[in-house]
């Protein structure tokens, strides 16, 4: 079942690699079907997967090169099998987004599914080298999607993003060798490694941890190393953006979660106070950068930054909650950064100006359009009944017990997140009609199609959080009775 | 005795005009040089006793490869090229580098210095097509694939634009 | 004969290649320069088998592994050539600058 | 009916939803009536709440709760799953409010349809309305502080788009973001505090919360942190000092809207969540005597800054938050019925305040107090219903307003005398301004004639809900105050057993005041719910008050008459200072604007530390070599080139200079070379060793 998922898209840039590149409409009809696939498999995972244990499921097992004990082992719980889902969702949403590509559509079409199933690979793979050549396989589709298809300074960005998270991994991979000679026998498992790492001294772990904390923190991004993030979503077409911060982002957490703290707790309980500090400094400071944005990409760019700071946060508190709430709020940013980033694209696509201040009165003209980006933004920053709320709460209460000043001080960054996004709803939509776009169309039916179901999952999530809290609750709960 | 004026003799000739296909102007002429120095390759090969190896580099290489080789240079060449110089300006470097090289593969080789064969030569085209066919079956059809898509991509590379 | 006198020949073979890959203005070149290399590897091959693993012949075998792979490589690499060569009317390498970003 | 209220907010909500997306906008549209006909059926069923709670064998408080959602938790190093519920929690203060809230929301809704008629946003504008009244139901039903906090952040985005509902105006953007801003800085402290109540009691039902109070497990620093929370965030929300400064500037909203929002019932939820978590403030004297106190300072500067507005909306804004300030200064001071009294009564009085003032401005186009004048010959149900309200709200005896404050006073009184007269001198200033409003609008010559001519009654569905509201202002005080009903519904919480925290605060040495008020409270305590409420002035007090509030009035008619304001005007030369601060409104306003403009700098800031540093240090720390060896080369080339090359070019281009100079872009042959360099060296260092 996960081979399918992860594979499926692959086996679609395959064939893609083979048809004619003039065939754009067999290229991305092919493209649809590999993700769909994907999406339908993940789909008739969750159904059937239990949601009354916590251990992994759906386990498949192979030999995979003997003389290292490497092995080809898939397997999701309660903390991948949504992130899972995520993925072939919002890659489905990204692909209906894509079809305002015009120029090298095969190349890119060819690009994106690789890409997914790297991503997808990371999130199902309990092999510490498989994770690794999953990680690293999503890293060169990016570039090439950045580089060729972005903006005016897409080389830059391109190169600044594909340096700069692989010297990250390139630490990972060092904790990934420590552990591999410190186990005995020697193994890339990551349930074995679980299991024997009570053995190891402190020492160790706190120096493994640091390791893997390097690699994952720039992927998370988290301070002091965001800032390629700003310019890489600047420079990323649309869907390139949606998939960056929906899912690229959610691999860091994710390591963390299940990486970091599974081998080297130990490391991570060192560490605790030092990502205190971070996440704070990730939601205050974040939100104030946002805040000086006049590039409406850029703005929700900063605001990633600041929302996987409450991811941080919830981790940091080292509770249940916060666990399961950072889980969440790594699916609901997904989904509403998503939304937010295929809306900002389709306002740049009729104007190509994403500047706030070259706006202004848009609701009387675009009143679909306005509607649903108040509705991303109110979600976005933080309002109850939509997704963003719960979540965010979730971090909060998990930190609170344990970190009570930082968390105090956090509560800022929702309100400067407040600010620059009902700034920003102001300046572009409200106020008087700037005649300038008298000819802007209301969005297309193929808009529609990306964003709308992102809209009703994000009240749906919000109003009825059960079934997604469901999913991850028994395998949190798991995680942290230890 | 025999053995070492054979040896010596197709490595002078090996080496000469292997140092003649990096170094001639012409390129037909340094496209013959490849052809001879392959000729003498495959007595080195006979020599060594690998006799199936010694009869594909003959049909392989010296009638395959060097007169497709030959072929292709005349298909381009052009009467002005002749004159030009067909080394660019990074030898000196090309030079060191070899130099520094040879240093560590020549090492390798005085390693072996004592080692002597202890056996005759025997022939060895029925193990290898026990090899082929038994053993090494997939690597074996993985290299006729390579052929096979090495065959299309000629074909589909070299149709004239018009074609297509 | 020891091992170390076709070793030597080898090592010399392959030194005189890869210049020629280093500097050879011509694609041509380049690719003969290859088929050198590749040459000497199969010198190794030939030899290691003969002295050290007289039993066997999975070196000789590598080797014809390695001439096919040869051939289509040079006939890949030739017909590209064409391609190239009809697009750009040129077959010196510092021409081509398609890498260029 | 009690078992099914959680209806209200649920057909509130659809019915909205339905107006929202159905249908094509349209200035005719039929739908507004769906609504009215929704909130017919919420008030049908609250008005049974309602009786059966006050008359009926109802019994209060009754609580029903389903499960929402699963959480996992951890406490101690053990982890579990928990249940978060929601559901309903009705008890008499909110018997009490449902009915208010239905029924203004139910008023509202059919003036409107003939106010905002024609609008172009018709449609939407109602389905806001519904949407607000959902919410606001939803937080008074609610039986869950998680619950009401949502219901909460959703009447703050519903006063936001209904303050921007004229969005193409530059006045209303900045209004609706001034509000949601300042509401939102009060949230977070509402936010803090639900934080550390989970954290303590593990849970955000109402009641398992207060039985954790009861019990006596709350220590009262943490009962005190909380208790601040509450009260910051019920200041934002109901606009106490120093968060009031949003509500004057929400005016820029359809009448009607806030009417039902920013007067009567919207700003009223902070009040009613601090009646809601009662029980906190009863284990903290402290918080208490902090809420009495942000109460009395509200009402008193409110009160002030409306003595000299002239817009006839803000008056009414600065007299709702002034009324508020009263409110929770009841609350603070232990008066709980008094202050929820006091709430339902205002509720009516304010609407129909308004709604008079909607229907004036509906007739002659303006707000300014200053273009209007001799109105009640031309309208004459607006006059007299305004007349009603101005009697209510200024205290006069038999109108509601006049038992609300009345027992307010008293318990003010009870408590502390100092803040008794402040408060009673803000009570005359209130009767003093509306006093003045009113005879502004409807007494002496029309000052402005081509306003005056225009002017006409309003249509009968306009004036329809001001009647209907004008009788609650006049009956709902007595009809109330009736065989102790009021304090049979709006009883104050009483703690069952005396824990350390409560009794210690009981006890504290008092002086006779205290002593009296702590007497109640340990009668109420032993009797339980539903003992009347037994705080009055003493009868010398009482007398002097209603005399003070009749001469307030006639000064003020005297000052306000008309024709000449000679009075009037040679008071505000000889007090231009005064005036001046308060047409300022204290510096509130610019103090707020100071600490934006320090967050936009901070931001700045922020910003340019991200660009300029960590990205410089962090980012590019990783390669310094790269970047000495470009700055290197860069230097190189500055030798023999020029010495003009930008020194603090970006590192894009240094990056790329420096690896520029190092290849010829794209020649493989060069690319081959360094990649046999490296070969060669690694071949020779490994193979020579």
């Amino acid at each position: 079942m996960l081979s399918l998922i992860t594979w499926a898209p692959l086996a679609g840039a395959l064939i893609i690699l083979m048809l004619p590149k003039e065939k754009v409409q067999t290229i991305q009809t092919a493209a649809f079907l590999a993700a769909a696939i994907s999406l339908a498999a993940s789909l008739a995972m969750i159904a059937s997967f239990d949601r009354g244990t916590a251990a992994m499921q759906f386990v498949e097992r192979w030999i995979w090169i003997p003389s290292l004990n490497v092995q080809y082992v898939l397997g999701v719980d309660g903390l991948s099998s949504p992130l899972v889902l995520l993925t072939a969702f919002m890659s489905v949403i990204a692909l209906v987004g894509s079809l305002g590509i015009k120029e090298r559509v095969k190349e890119y079409f060819f690009w994106f599914l690789v890409l997914e199933s790297g991503m997808l690979g990371v999130f199902a793979a309990l092999d510490l080298v498989l994770f690794y050549v999953f990680w690293e396989l999503t890293l060169v589709p990016m570039y090439f999607l950045i580089g060729v298809w972005g903006g005016p300074k897409k080389e830059f960005a391109a190169i600044k993003f594909f340096l700069y998270t692989l010297s990250g991994s390139v630490f990972m991979l060092l904790s990934i060798l420590a552990v591999y000679f410190k186990s005995l026998p020697h193994t890339f498992d990551m349930l074995e490694l679980m299991k024997t790492q009570s053995a190891w001294d402190p020492r160790f772990q706190i120096l493994v941890f640091l390791g893997f904390y390097f690699g994952m923190a720039i992927k998370i991004p988290a301070f002091p190393f965001h800032t390629w993030l700003p310019l890489a979503h600047v420079e990323a077409p649309t869907p390139i953006s949606v998939i960056l911060a929906a899912v690229l982002l959610k691999m860091g957490v994710y390591g963390l979660m299940r990486i970091a703290y599974g081998i080297t707790p130990l490391g991570f309980a060192w560490f605790l106070p030092a990502l205190i500090t971070i996440a704070v400094i990730n939601i205050v400071y974040g939100a104030l950068c946002a805040m000086a944005q006049t590039d409406m990409k850029k703005m929700v760019a900063y605001s990633s930054v600041n929302h996987m700071g409450y991811c941080l946060l919830g981790i940091a508190g080292m509770s249940a909650t916060g666990f399961s709430g950072a889980v969440l709020q790594m699916v609901n940013h997904g989904i509403i950064t998503g939304a937010l980033f295929l809306l900002v694209g389709v306002v740049y696509d009729r104007a190509h100006t994403r500047d706030i201040s070259a706006f202004g009165g848009l609701a009387v003209k675009l009143p679909v359009y306005s509607g649903l980006m108040a509705m991303t933004c109110f979600a976005s920053l933080g309002l109850p009944g939509l997704a963003g709320f719960i979540s965010e709460f979730m971090c909060f209460l998990g930190a609170f017990p344990a970190w009570k000043w930082q968390t105090t001080v956090s509560v800022l960054g929702i309100i400067a997140t407040a600010a620059f996004f009902l700034r920003m709803l102001q300046k572009v939509f409200l106020g008087a009609f700037n005649e300038k776009w008298a000819g802007m169309q209301d969005m297309t039916v193929r808009e529609l199609v990306c964003v709308v179901p992102l809209a009703l999952v994000t009240v749906w999530f919000g109003v009825y959080p059960k079934w997604p809290l469901d999913l991850i609750n028994a395998t949190i709960v798991h995680m942290l009775g230890k | 005795m025999l053995e070492h004026i054979v040896f010596y003799s197709l490595s002078t000739l090996v080496l000469v005009c292997a140092i003649g296909v990096v170094t001639m102007r012409n390129t037909v002429h340094s496209a013959l040089c490849l052809g001879l120095c392959l000729a003498g390759l495959a007595g080195l090969f006979a020599s060594l006793g690998a006799d199936f190896l010694f009869a594909a580099q003959v049909m392989v290489y010296v009638s395959g490869i060097a007169v497709l080789i030959i072929f292709t240079v005349m298909l381009l060449g052009r009467a002005s090229d002749l004159h030009l110089r067909q080394v660019n300006d990074q030898w000196m470097a090309a030079l060191l580098i070899c130099a520094v090289s040879s240093e560590g593969l020549l090492k390798i080789a005085r390693f072996f210095s004592g080692t002597l064969a202890t056996t005759a030569a025997k022939p060895a085209t029925r193990d290898i097509g026990r090899l082929f066919l038994g053993e090494w079956m997939i690597p074996f059809e993985l290299v006729s694939l390579v052929l096979m898509a090495a065959l299309l991509g000629a074909i589909f590379f070299s149709r004239s634009e018009a074609s297509r | 004969m020891t091992l170390a006198h076709y070793l030597t020949v080898a090592a010399l073979l392959f030194l005189i290649g890869l210049f020629g890959v280093l500097t050879r203005r011509n694609v041509i070149g380049i690719l003969m320069s290859i088929e050198l290399m590749f040459n000497a590897a199969n010198v190794n091959l030939a030899a290691f088998d003969r002295f050290l693993h007289p039993e066997g012949v999975a070196g000789t075998t590598l080797a014809l592994l390695i001439i096919t792979v040869a051939a289509a490589e040079v006939v890949v690499g030739l017909a590209l050539l064409m391609a190239i060569h009809r697009n750009l009317g040129t077959a010196y390498v510092e021409d081509f600058n398609l890498l260029k970003g | 009916m009690i078992e099914h209220a959680y209806l209200l907010p649920l057909i509130a909500f659809f019915a909205s939803l339905v107006m929202l997306f159905a249908g094509k906008e349209d200035p005719r549209s039929p739908l507004p009536w769906l609504g009215i006909g929704a909130m017919t059926a919420c008030l049908t069923i609250a008005v049974s709440i309602f009786w059966s709670a006050a008359f009926g064998g109802g019994v209060l408080p009754y609580e029903r709760n389903w499960r929402w959602f699963s959480l996992a938790a951890s406490i101690g190093g053990k982890s579990f799953i928990v249940d978060m519920s929601v559901g309903t929690l009705i008890d008499g203060p909110a018997a009490v409010t449902l009915v208010v809230v239905t029924l203004v929301s139910l008023m509202v809704q059919i003036y409107s349809v003939v106010y905002m008629h024609g609008d172009t946003r018709f449609k939407r504008y109602f389905a806001f309305v519904s949407f607000f009244t959902a919410a606001m139901l939803g937080l008074v039903v609610s039986s869950s502080l998680l619950v009401t906090f949502a219901c909460w952040e959703l009447m703050g985005l519903s006063s936001y788009l209904l303050i921007g509902f004229w969005f193409e105006r530059e006045g209303p953007c900045e209004a609706q973001k001034k509000a949601f801003m300042t509401t939102k800085l009060g949230d977070s402290g509402l936010y803090l505090a639900l934080l550390l109540i989970y954290a303590k009691v593990g849970s955000f039902q109402l009641s398992q919360i207060q039985q954790f109070f009861d019990n006596g497990f709350m220590p009262a620093t943490v009962a005190t942190v909380i208790a601040v929370g509450i009260l910051v965030g019920a200041a934002g929300k109901s606009a106490q000092a120093p968060l009031f400064i949003w509500l004057p500037d929400a005016m820029e909203g359809p009448t009607p809207g806030s009417a039902l929002i920013h007067a009567a019932t919207m700003v009223a939820a902070g009040i009613l969540l601090v009646s809601k978590t009662y029980f906190v403030f009863l284990a903290s004297p402290s918080a208490m005597e902090a809420a009495g106190w942000m109460g009395l300072i509200t009402a008193f500067l409110a009160a002030s800054m409306a003595l000299v507005s002239f817009d006839i909306k803000r008056v009414l804004a600065f007299s709702t938050v002034s009324q508020l300030g009263f409110m929770m200064c009841a609350l603070g001071v232990g008066g709980f019925t008094s202050g929820l009294f006091h709430l339902t009564t205002h509720a009516f009085f304010k609407a129909l305040l308004f709604l008079g003032a909607g229907s004036v401005i509906h007739a002659v186009h303006t707000n300014d107090l200053r273009r209007m004048g001799g109105l009640s010959k031309k309208m004459p149900l607006t006059f007299l219903t305004m007349l009603i309200a101005v009697l209510a709200i200024s205290g006069v005896p038999g109108l509601s307003g006049y038992y609300s404050k009345d027992l307010i006073l008293a318990d003010v009184w009870n408590h502390d005398h100092a803040m008794f007269w402040i408060l009673l001198f803000t009570a005359l200033m209130t009767a003093f301004y509306m006093f003045r409003l009113f005879f502004l609008a409807f007494w002496g010559d029309d000052r402005d004639h081509e306003k005056f001519s225009h002017a006409h009654e309003s249509p009968v569905l306009i004036t329809g809900p001001l009647v209907i509201l004008a009788v609650f202002s006049a009956l709902a005080g007595a009809g109330l105050d009736h065989d102790g009903l009021v304090s049979k519904l709006l009883a104050k919480p009483t703690i069952s057993v005396m824990p350390g925290a409560t009794a210690a605060a009981v006890a504290v040495p008092v002086d006779g005041a205290k002593a009296e008020t702590a007497g109640h409270e340990a009668r109420g305590e032993s009797s339980g719910r539903g003992e009347r409420h037994e705080s009055h002035l003493p009868p010398w007090l009482h007398m002097t008050a209603i005399t003070l509030v009749l001469c307030s009035i006639t000064l003020s008619f005297f000052m306000y008459r008309g024709p000449t304001y000679a009075l009037a005007d040679a008071v505000k030369a000889n007090l231009a200072p005064i005036c001046t601060l308060l047409e300022r409104r204290w510096y509130f306003d610019d103090f707020f604007y100071g600490l934006v403009a320090l967050a936009d700098q901070a931001a700045a800031l922020a910003f340019w530390i991200d660009a300029n540093v960590v990205d410089r240090v962090f980012v590019d720390g990783w390669g310094l070599l790269m970047l000495i060896f470009a700055r290197i080369s860069d230097a190189f080339d500055n030798i023999f080139v020029d010495s003009a090359v930008d020194g603090v070019g970006s590192l894009g281009n240094d990056l790329g200079v420096g690896l520029r100079s190092l290849v010829k872009e794209g020649q493989v042959q060069e690319y081959l070379m360094y990649a046999a360099i490296s070969f060669s060296l690694a071949a020779t260092l490994i193979l020579t060793r």
